[in-house]
């Protein structure tokens, strides 16, 4: 009689408590690869979130920029954007590059008519951003973030984020009053609301307005410029070559005193999304135990539950080693088959997830409005780390029964014969 | 029912090896529950904590006026005798830390440098440490924190590259007055401040409180009582508290607490909208533990069922076996959670005081100064923690009745008849 | 042959120091169906336990074929047992998960033995217990008293020195009892297998061809009956 | 050199020195404000504001009724339409794309004007300098600024004034500023202003040239250059009210 056909008859012996024990590890395991899927998930998002929203693959600025940020931006933009841009497009290696215009502005929301003159009541600091609707459509596309009933502005138009507008309580078809000052003056227009939209950072989405790009130039009698110019770079290209390349091509175009940087290299983008890794591989790892405590626990009470067996076989002679054998293989079988359960239940979930996205923010959150971030995150399978898992559950679940085997192929046969 | 409960405990006391495996499953699950609720916490409200360590501390009292006008931070609208309410909140346990916070015109002294406005903050060295992080952003080597009584000051990390200075360097201000009088400041630069937070970095600069108060004609007046309490208390609840706390004090009129939330709207939002994907990982983390918990005290039932059918043989009732093993579940719930709370507090106890460097482990931190950013920390969540206990309990309680009603359907020969 | 040499042993439970057995000396023959009796607390179980190598010895030592195991480790006794002795249980103790004749081949397979010979040894004794046709119910599926057919065809299969059987009747009616007892006797002589059993059933006493009584953890009479 | 001429000579030197010798200090502003006050102007001009980042031109045309109502509008390219009035110790800005104005109030006062070294501020308030300072001369009491004698006075702040110390060079002969240097409490000088051109009008002498210098920010100053001025017209009252700001 082989011991691994013991064990699979013990596992068929009570099916109630191997269903149990099979379920835990098979529920661990899909979990798990749900888990990293959604970490994989949030790690693209926020990557490729940061890349839309505030740093592309690279970003070009005027070198001084930065230094004069609080005092006097609106000094450093980028001259000669369309030149700029044509000679980043002329790049191969450049899939597209985009010039954005942000200012801070203060926002009338509410005003009274006295003497037929707007006085402004409740005002608002937001950032304004002037964008290139259609260079964006492939980049910061905000069409697709569109609350219904809503369009992209026109002439003298404008879009408010959804939190902004929720804030308010504004609607499409409300005006706001805008106020922006540089160093030289202050400038003022009234802007219609186009629309609403609803966007995935919680920063822009506080108090944000966009505008079309020309339209932020002559607004602030900026004409021709931009503040930043964002790339996106071909797939597969490296970014810290391409980046030299971009620097080389603008400086052989004329363009001085401009500042291209990496993604990674701005603010602490790359950081950030680091951290953020590290730390979900540490729950992960944490899950792992708490998974493994399950495990533990079920195989510690089939052995407690079958000390008289023990004892039985312990008296015919079994070794130490035949004992552990024994358990292992039982451990084995069903963490195997749980793990593979698991496995392939948690990618039919994420395989379909991934490509809809699953919107956490509502699903979770029932008292959301459409205004409100969306929380859609595409779960992202990966082969390896879902391998890795099935190893990791069958390895972890029967590894771990060696220490409640160990202790039992300790016990002294005279006591295990005693026990009921 | 006394009865039912009297031997539900000596179950568990007569079971004691099992209970004690299975409170250790229910123990595990519940601490490992508070402690990753309370890490992810922690991770998201990292910003958040940046903010109260480095920017605003959890709330502060001000001068109406003050706050009405606070884009301009007027010293004229001050507390000009903040004893009174420092002691009030030192009694009732919040740390206190007075500041006058102002906007100076930064400069380097003796050279052709630049001016810039930053944000000048008057502190209390002795007090500002414990609500702020700031001893812990010092560069660079040799810098040293505040002294009162000298003319000295502290650089947010770019100001001072704005500014074009280094350690040692001197550095005027040019302000106002509490009563809007010019007046310029010398100082010497004893630290640059590497923080995880870019406002602190950009635009701030701090001077010892009483250098700051004689230069402005001040007196005692302070434009903020910065106060610090625990980052797990509701800080809208805390401020109302302070709020009513103030209340009775002469002038109290004049002033008004505000949250960090009031202090950083921005933050504060961004705060509220928790990620959904932190709420999922929550989620699957409660799936797993209460997998954990199910499953040991099913088959802690399970193991019984002999013994639910010579309770029965012996004339009990059903429901009265039924109450019993709900009663002996809730046991073994109320072992386990009570574990689980105490490792995990013990765990969060290190990580919300300690927390988890990750800088070793970090690969793009040759542009970031400072440590603080790599060491991942915990958030206190006594919410969680007690959701979990008793959720734990109840669940342990209610899993019981599977199995038993299983075992109370079959007929009593067969129970027996099980081994 | 077994010789048990001044054998004592001691059991601490709690604080408490109880004295199992006070100095035993006894000398099984091969071939012997011998009977251990004594009222419950006499400490038949311990001699047996002790024989069996399921426990170790306090003081004094036991010699099997010459062979001392006072000084062997855990897995050594294993080993000595799966050669040398077999048990029946009180109370069965077959695998429940193996058939009739798997519980009595896993006693072989635990030798290594070949198939072919598994399967002749196997088939052999269980024809020889009586349990020919039932070689594939499973232990639930068979009455007490074929359970213990089965515990004795398993303790002898491997063709034991030694059998031990602790209370072999206890859990049967007497009228199996005798079955089993019957049954064990004639293995003995057919096979000529040292049987050792415990009882306090004086039925099963009268089986016996020698007696020796325990009391106190001391021997009080040892004598051959037949 | 004939002796007559010296005689002339000396009496050019010494003459004034001795005249207004007499004169207190306070005198001397008494006489200085004198000058500066009218019931109305009308003018119009620019103010060249340079920073570290360049140099803007504003035009405007200003009119100002007493001491306490003015109204400001700019008419250069970027900023046409924009008004300022003031009204008492308040101001109110008119933007015209948007048709709106917002009242400044409290810190928004100590705005700067277009990046110019005047702030609404600097609109309002007490003009009369003995009511805010305590003048004396200084030793020597005159000093000769780009070729011209002026008294050189010291003012020490009576009350909290913004700069709690000036120094202020009047012209001897005609009784209009000259140059004054603003300090702060620790006397370090932040502001300096200087008169590069006057102009006479209806028997008043105007500054119409002077230049703002910052001296904490590098480069930063701004010209002020009125082109045309009218003492006392005859203006429209209502001109300076709210129900007007928008035509």
């Amino acid at each position: 009689m082989k011991i691994a056909s013991i064990a699979l008859r013990n596992i068929f012996r009570n099916k109630w408590r191997s269903f149990l024990s099979l379920s835990a590890i098979a529920l661990v395991t899909f979990t798990i690869v749900f888990l990293f899927a959604i970490m994989e998930g949030m790690k693209l998002d926020q990557r490729t979130t940061m890349a839309k929203f505030a740093t592309g693959d690279a970003r070009i600025r005027n070198a001084g920029f930065e230094k004069y940020q609080f005092i006097a931006p609106e000094e450093f933009m980028i001259p000669d954007y369309d030149k700029a841009i044509a000679a980043l497009r002329a790049d191969p290696a450049v899939e597209t590059a985009v010039g954005r215009f942000q200012f801070p502005a203060q926002v009338a929301v509410k005003w009274e008519v006295i003497f037929g003159m707007n006085w402004p009541g409740e005002t608002n600091s937001t950032l304004a951003t002037g964008l290139d609707f259609s260079d964006e459509k492939s980049f910061f596309s905000l069409a697709s973030y569109l609350v219904p009933g809503g369009r992209l502005p026109g002439q003298g138009e404008i879009l408010v984020s959804g939190g902004f507008a929720k804030k308010f309580n504004l609607k499409p078809g409300d005006s706001l009053i805008l106020y922006s000052g540089g160093t030289w003056g202050q400038q003022d227009a009234v802007l219609k609301i186009s629309g609403i939209v609803a966007l995935p950072l919680a920063q822009l989405n506080v108090n944000s307005i966009y505008m079309a790009l020309s339209a932020a130039q002559n607004l602030l009698l900026r004409q021709g410029q931009a503040e930043e110019i964002l790339i996106r770079f071909k797939p597969g290209v490296a970014v810290g070559d391409a980046v030299a390349a971009v620097r080389t091509a603008l400086a052989r175009n004329g363009f001085k005193d401009l500042d291209v940087k990496p993604w990674n290299e701005i603010g602490n983008a790359g950081t950030f999304i680091d951290l953020a890794s590290k730390i979900y591989y540490f729950m992960a790892f944490f899950f792992f135990i708490l998974g493994t405590t399950v495990i533990i626990n079920t195989t510690m009470m089939v052995i407690y539950e079958r000390m008289r067996e023990i004892g039985t076989l312990r008296a015919m002679g079994m070794t130490g080693p035949e004992m552990i054998r024994l358990f292992f293989m039982e451990a084995f079988f069903i963490g195997a088959a749980a793990a593979f359960v698991g496995v392939i239940l948690g990618s039919a979930l994420i395989l379909p997830l991934s490509v809809s996205g699953v919107d956490f923010g509502k699903l979770i959150d029932l008292g959301k409005t459409n205004l409100d971030i969306s929380d859609v995150i595409y779960p992202q399978l990966n082969l390896v780390s879902t391998l890795f898992v099935f190893f990791y559950s069958t390895a972890v679940s029967s590894l771990i029964s060696f220490i409640p085997t160990r202790r039992a192929a300790k016990i002294e046969p005279v006591e295990a014969l005693r026990s009921i | 029912m006394g009865f039912i409960i009297t031997l539900a405990f000596k179950n568990l006391f007569r079971y004691r090896r099992r209970t004690i495996i299975t409170a250790i499953a229910i123990a595990t699950g519940v601490s490992m529950y508070i402690f990753i609720d309370g890490w992810l916490q922690g991770a998201q409200a990292e910003s958040v904590r940046n903010l109260v360590k480095f920017e605003t501390g959890s709330a502060r009292v001000v001068n109406t006026t003050y706050w009405e006008q606070k884009d301009f931070l007027l010293p004229k609208y001050d507390i000009p005798d903040p004893a009174p309410a420092e002691a009030a909140l030192e009694k009732a346990g919040y740390t206190v830390a007075p500041r006058v916070t102002i906007f100076a015109e930064a400069s380097k002294t003796g050279g052709a440098g630049e001016a810039f406005t930053l944000q000048i903050a008057g502190i209390d060295p002795a007090r500002d440490g414990k609500i702020f992080d700031f001893a812990n952003a010092l560069t660079p080597k040799g810098a040293v924190y505040l002294t009162a009584g000298r003319s000295e000051i502290m650089l947010g990390s770019n100001a001072a590259d704005r500014l074009g200075v280094v350690l040692d360097d001197s550095v005027r201000l040019t302000t106002r007055t509490r009563d809007g009088v010019w007046t310029s400041l010398e100082t010497r630069v004893v630290a640059i401040l590497s923080t995880p937070d870019p406002i602190v970095n950009n635009i701030m600069g701090f001077v010892p409180l009483d250098v700051l108060q004689n230069a402005l004609q001040m007196g005692n007046g302070v434009t903020d009582i910065v106060i610090g309490f625990p980052e797990w208390l509701d800080p809208d609840k805390e401020t109302a508290a302070i709020n009513a706390l103030l209340a009775p004090l002469p002038g109290s009129s004049d002033y008004v607490a505000k949250s960090f939330n009031d202090l950083a709207p921005e933050f504060g939002q961004i705060a509220q909208s928790k990620s959904g994907g932190t709420k999922i990982i929550l989620f699957l983390i409660f799936i797993i533990a209460a997998i954990g918990i199910s499953n040991t005290v099913l088959m802690a039932v399970y193991e019984r069922v002999r013994e639910i059918g010579m309770m029965r043989a012996l004339g009990m009732k059903n429901g009265a076996v039924m109450w019993c093993f709900i009663v002996e579940a809730f046991g073994i719930g109320l072992v386990g959670a009570l574990f689980g709370v105490i490792l995990g507090v013990f765990a969060e106890l290190y990580m919300v005081n300690i927390g988890i460097d990750l800088t070793p482990m970090l690969e793009n931190m040759g542009n970031i100064g400072y440590r603080i950013l790599g060491v991942s920390k915990s958030l206190w969540n006594p919410d969680t923690i007690v959701t979990a206990a008793i959720v734990s309990i109840i669940f342990s309680g209610i899993m019981a009745i599977l199995p038993a009603r299983r075992a109370l359907k079959k007929e009593i020969t067969e129970c027996l008849r099980v081994k | 042959m077994v010789k048990v040499n001044h054998v004592v042993k001691n059991y601490t439970i709690g604080k408490l120091e109880v004295h199992a057995l006070r100095g035993v000396d006894l000398e099984i023959k091969d071939g012997e169906f011998m009977s251990i009796a004594g009222p419950s607390g006499s400490g038949k179980t311990t001699l047996l336990n002790l024989i069996g190598c399921l426990d170790a010895c306090t003081g004094g030592d036991i010699l099997i074929d010459g062979e001392s195991i006072g000084g062997k480790k855990r897995d050594e006794r294993a080993l000595l047992r799966r050669r040398k002795i077999g048990f029946v249980f009180q109370s069965f103790n077959l695998i429940p998960v193996l058939t009739a004749y798997e519980n009595v081949a896993f006693a072989l397979s635990l030798l290594k033995t070949g198939p072919g010979e598994t399967r002749e040894r196997t088939m052999k004794i269980l024809e020889e217990v009586g349990l020919t046709g039932l070689e594939k119910r499973f232990p639930n599926e068979l009455s007490g008293g074929q359970q213990q057919r089965v515990a004795v065809a398993r303790a002898l299969v491997k063709k034991p020195t030694l059998v031990l059987a602790d209370e072999p009747t206890a859990n049967l009616d007497s009228d199996t009892g005798r079955e089993i007892l019957k049954l064990m006797e004639d293995l003995n002589r057919t096979h000529g297998t040292t049987f050792v059993f415990s009882t306090h059933d004086p039925m099963v006493m009268d089986f016996a061809h020698r007696l020796v009584l325990l009391h106190d953890g001391a021997i009080v009479s040892d004598k051959a009956k037949k | 050199m004939t002796i007559k001429r010296s005689i002339w000579l000396a009496l050019l030197v010494v003459l004034p020195a001795t005249v207004f010798a007499q004169m207190t200090a306070e005198e001397v502003v008494r006489r200085l404000e004198k000058n500066e006050v009218y019931t109305s102007s009308k003018s119009s001009g620019k103010l060249l504001i340079t920073n570290q980042f360049g140099t803007k031109t504003k035009t405007f045309t200003a009119a100002s009724q007493g001491a306490e109502k003015l109204l400001l509008e700019f008419t250069n390219k970027e900023e046409r339409g924009q008004k300022i009035l003031r009204l008492n110790d308040q101001i109110f800005v008119y933007y015209p794309r948007s048709n709106s104005v917002v009242s400044m109030q409290g810190g928004a006062l100590k705005d700067s004007i277009f990046g110019s070294d005047f702030t609404y501020e600097d609109l309002t308030g007490e003009k009369s300098i003995l009511n805010l300072y305590k003048v004396e001369f200084a030793q020597p009491s005159t000093e000769t600024v780009d070729g011209v004698q002026c008294y050189h006075l010291r003012l020490t702040g009576i009350t909290s004034v913004a700069y709690p110390f000036q120094e202020l060079w009047v012209e001897t002969a005609r009784l209009v500023r000259r140059k004054a240097v603003f300090f702060s409490l620790t006397r370090e000088p932040l502001k300096e202003m200087e008169v590069k051109e006057t102009k006479e009008v209806s028997g008043k002498i105007f500054p119409s040239r002077f230049v703002i210098t910052d001296l904490i920010k590098k480069n930063s100053s701004t010209e002020f250059a009125l082109d045309s001025i009218q003492i006392n017209p005859r203006l429209d009252a209502r001109q300076f009210s709210l129900e007007r700001l928008k035509f």
